[in-house]
């Protein structure tokens, strides 16, 4: 209940959220839980991942339901001490997270397992604003003492249930396909868990593909997922989920993807910090990181987008 | 009194003095969303609106007033349609700071009834509407105001019946039967303003509204009312405050 | 769980759903449970209510968060005798439902009331699949015993839950603004309560004002709120709703109530068996039916929809 | 064997006789999405593929298989997107009639592991990806059918960490751990199908595909395999079926 004494205590203003990515990551605070939005290389939030990074956060723990490379970074930069989520690698072509095992394996970083939908319970509930939901997976699994599942009696019948407790970040994380200056946002084709994520946790920080005039939203409210009374802050960041995908957009950087694999395979842990100082750390603006994989490969990866989707 | 506003001008007035900006309100139909939109109007331009049907940030077209809490005209321009039950949802996770009511039937601990008056419940002998959404917002939102006409009829001891729950039988009654959150801090009607004695969680009187004495709302009141340390007199309604409800609401269809 | 096994034991199919409204209302029995879509007099599936009183079904109980005329017609042709709801009557300017007080007062028909999100969370509860939801709402009120709301105790912090129970109807009946032959369904505008209603009941029967090719479903997959699989009949019924409103594409003749509540007041019961005589026996057709109210009149409420929602 | 298809070939054909018509399946990517695909195009066209990402109804567009559940080509002209969470409560409601999924490690009793192998949970000699929606799809489908290469180092007697359960202990052990519906029903691997006695929910082999013998079985199985009353041979895959399934995969991705 400390959870809604917390947004009790917050202004929920319809007014404008826009910002930059520095004042939006620098909410983050070092230990706090940071729940990212969409699924494995599907609108990561990577932008918000990278200025969270570049602003050397410490001790923090990654809630997401699929783990991609923004968690390989985040275990490498030291700033993940801990991750819950329900599965973590790239895709099948790329094998098993090096990184993953590495880091967790050695004990640097703990993993929290939960199935993929009793994560998503622990959003909901939390969305819900109630401690818990029932539900009936994981249970019998050797998951359950993992993340300290409890079961549940229902009153009407006497079944046993697994109560899936909610889960209140401190920091939501999302990346959207457009919002209005006042942060109501609209997510195109699969919405992953974006919205309950965003009524979950206590702050939220939002960045957008695009961002549109009010009457944009207003003419379709009901393509709105996240209303603006929930969001902190608002980033304008076109390609922010790069060279994870935005549905519509531009797909997946697959051959991105299989150059950092390869990497790793030939030089281990190494080939991330190189990674590190040539992606996240060293280029000052999102726009200079853009501009490492240049705008015709940024402009084949639309295409792709839109024949999928067309 | 020979005012130059109706009751229902009033009572939206002294409602919208009661809405702080960057807030959200839980709004229903008539009154509750005049006196909403007054507010937006006039010094809380960043208020939400969130209206039951599952509406979220609508701007009302002056003249099209809704008469339902579930039809285009309480959704127009709205920025959000998120369904009935999430709108909710919003309220019961935190994210609703105010809710406005109404009551057919009110207590001295601010409960409510709108389902049954006389016999059992399921032989009453007149049986009203029902709740429809006003037990959860009294449940969920962090603070609760109710607008009435301030009737005796209305103003009862007890109510028939607990529809929508206020402070319960007073003192920790509400938080002992699991409502952890919220209550109802006001009771705006045409006659003053309302509050509740911190401890015993009864009704007392706040403030008097232009020309209204203390016997008079006594005379239309079916308890025993407390009184605040101090008695404050409602600052009438400005030419601008009735200039912009009059406005919304042309055709008087919700202004008398 | 036997409302699980009712599911697992039904076909769930992506074959073709169009049939006609007397074979669609057919598969009501005497006795059902319906849920009705929509909520007061918007999107209220009405084209489906009155094939149902055509039929003369008997002893239905009716489950709707908002009950409206369509209520009042049920209970008029004695076809309900318990309804499930959080609130009914017209709207305020027609005051409290008469036919509402005739009935219950006198006892010929039950109305259990839940607080609207509570009759929202017993369809949530049920379209999940889990017997309960906890809930923060309808607690410390008359209401309680009313419907037998059992409380839970959360397992993490000892805190006490109202336990909303999950409501499985026998049948349910919506009106979507457009869907395939498959029976994949869409809804424009506030979408109420039906897709959790279309996955708690154990057969689901929809019309549509529009019946479009599968390409435009698949065109636009995130605007579908119910998929084929779980529907088992589909008729194309344009004006389904009316007099009640169909978002954007026409309002509630608020005129057509008025004249209703008017010949309730100065005849009672008598005016509603004329009624039903008028619109719901008399007719043999939908299309009939909206000639009663003439092709001007809906015009008008086109007109009146679209600056709405423009 | 001088078959004229590959193991994942006879795997995806095996896999997609499976499914009946009118029916829904749960599919991973890779093999179990191109069985589904299959029996989509061969003897089920109204079966309905539901994908992790919150996918209903993709059609698989040939040549661009998706690498994950949660990407444009997984969801290509799909006809529902519902939300990750809400796709897989219509699992946990009891619409997905099969689920098909593989797994790291597998046991007698059909449980599976993808979490660690060796040492503790906390400190895993190995850690693998984790369940994904797996220990979800085996608990709440209405049946499950395991997709997997036939080796010994995956069929053992005990798997290290049970991820996502099948019969448990055997027995009535599923139930009594409170899962009410649903089980393993079969386990089809590159050597042949795969049940579970009724009784003890033990594995036993149910048929043997072309040229496969029962001693070559058990020389790859880590434990005592039952043997059904009778052990059927696997129809070798038509040309048709191989047709369909090499459209699907020109590069042969994972055709192999």
């Amino acid at each position: 209940m400390a959870a809604r004494r917390r947004l009790e205590a917050k202004a929920k203003s319809a007014g404008e959220k826009l910002t930059s990515l520095e004042d939006a990551a620098a909410r983050v605070r070092d230990g706090d839980v940071i729940a990212a939005g969409g699924c494995l290389y599907s609108r990561t939030p990577l932008a918000l991942v990278r200025e969270i990074l570049r602003q050397r956060r410490q001790g923090l723990t990654l809630v997401r339901n699929l783990m991609c490379t923004e968690g390989e970074l985040m275990m490498a930069a030291g700033a993940a001490r801990r991750v819950v989520t329900a599965w973590m690698s790239i895709g099948l072509p790329w094998g098993v997270s090096k990184v993953m095992r590495e880091h967790v394996e050695s004990g640097t970083v703990v993993m929290e397992e939960w199935s993929h939908l009793a994560l998503g319970l622990r959003f909901r509930a939390a969305a819900m604003g109630v401690p818990f939901v029932p539900a009936l997976t994981m249970l019998g699994s050797d998951l359950v003492p993992v993340g300290g599942l409890q079961t549940v009696r229902d009153p009407y019948t006497g079944a046993t249930l697994a109560a899936v407790p909610a889960l209140f970040p401190d920091v939501a994380i999302l990346h959207v396909h457009r919002a209005d200056v006042f942060g109501n946002c609209q997510i195109d084709g699969y919405r992953h868990m974006d919205a309950d994520i965003a009524a979950a946790a206590a702050t939220v920080l939002v960045t957008a593909e695009e961002i549109v005039p009010e009457e944009e939203i207003r003419r379709h409210p009901d393509r709105t997922v996240v209303p603006g009374f929930v969001v902190d802050a608002l980033v304008h960041v076109p390609f922010g989920s790069y060279p994870h995908e935005c549905y519509g957009l531009y797909e997946a950087d697959f051959d991105h993807f299989g150059e950092y694999a390869a990497a790793i395979d030939a030089r281990g842990m190494r080939a991330l910090a190189d990674y590190l100082d040539r992606y996240v750390y060293g280029p000052p603006t999102w726009s200079d990181y853009l501009d490492l994989f240049g705008g015709e490969r940024l402009a084949r990866q639309a295409r792709l987008a839109r024949e999928l989707t067309a | 009194m020979s005012a130059s506003w109706t009751a229902a001008e009033l009572l939206a007035v002294v409602g919208a003095r009661q809405l702080r900006d960057d807030t959200t309100v839980f709004a229903g139909v008539g009154v509750p969303l005049l006196a909403a939109a007054l507010a937006q109007q006039r010094h809380a331009p960043r208020l939400t609106m969130v209206i039951e049907g599952g509406i979220i940030g609508p701007r009302i077209r002056p003249g099209r007033l809704p008469i339902s809490t579930n039809e285009m005209r309480a959704a127009h321009r709205a920025t959000m349609l998120p369904g009935i039950t999430d709108t909710f949802l919003f309220a019961q996770r935190g994210f609703l700071d105010y809710g406005f009511m109404g009551g057919a039937q009110i207590d001295r601990y601010g409960n409510i009834n709108t389902s049954v008056l006389g016999g059992d419940y399921w032989r009453p002998k007149v049986r009203l509407p029902g709740t429809g959404g006003a037990n959860d917002i009294i449940s969920l939102c962090r603070e609760v105001i109710i607008l009435t006409v301030h009737e005796r009829r209305r103003f009862v001891e007890r109510v028939d019946f607990v529809t929508s729950p206020g402070w319960l039988d007073g003192d920790d009654g509400r938080r002992r039967a699991g409502l952890v959150f919220g209550g109802v801090s006001r009771v705006v009607t045409t006659l003053g303003i309302f509050g509740f004695d911190p401890e015993t969680r009864r009704m007392r009187v706040e403030a008097l509204h232009p020309g209204v004495t203390l016997d008079r709302v006594r005379e239309h009141t079916g308890f025993e009312l407390l009184e605040a340390p101090r008695i404050a007199e409602t600052e009438p309604p400005t030419g601008d405050e009735l200039a912009i409800l009059r406005t919304l609401d042309p055709e008087r269809r919700f202004l008398g």
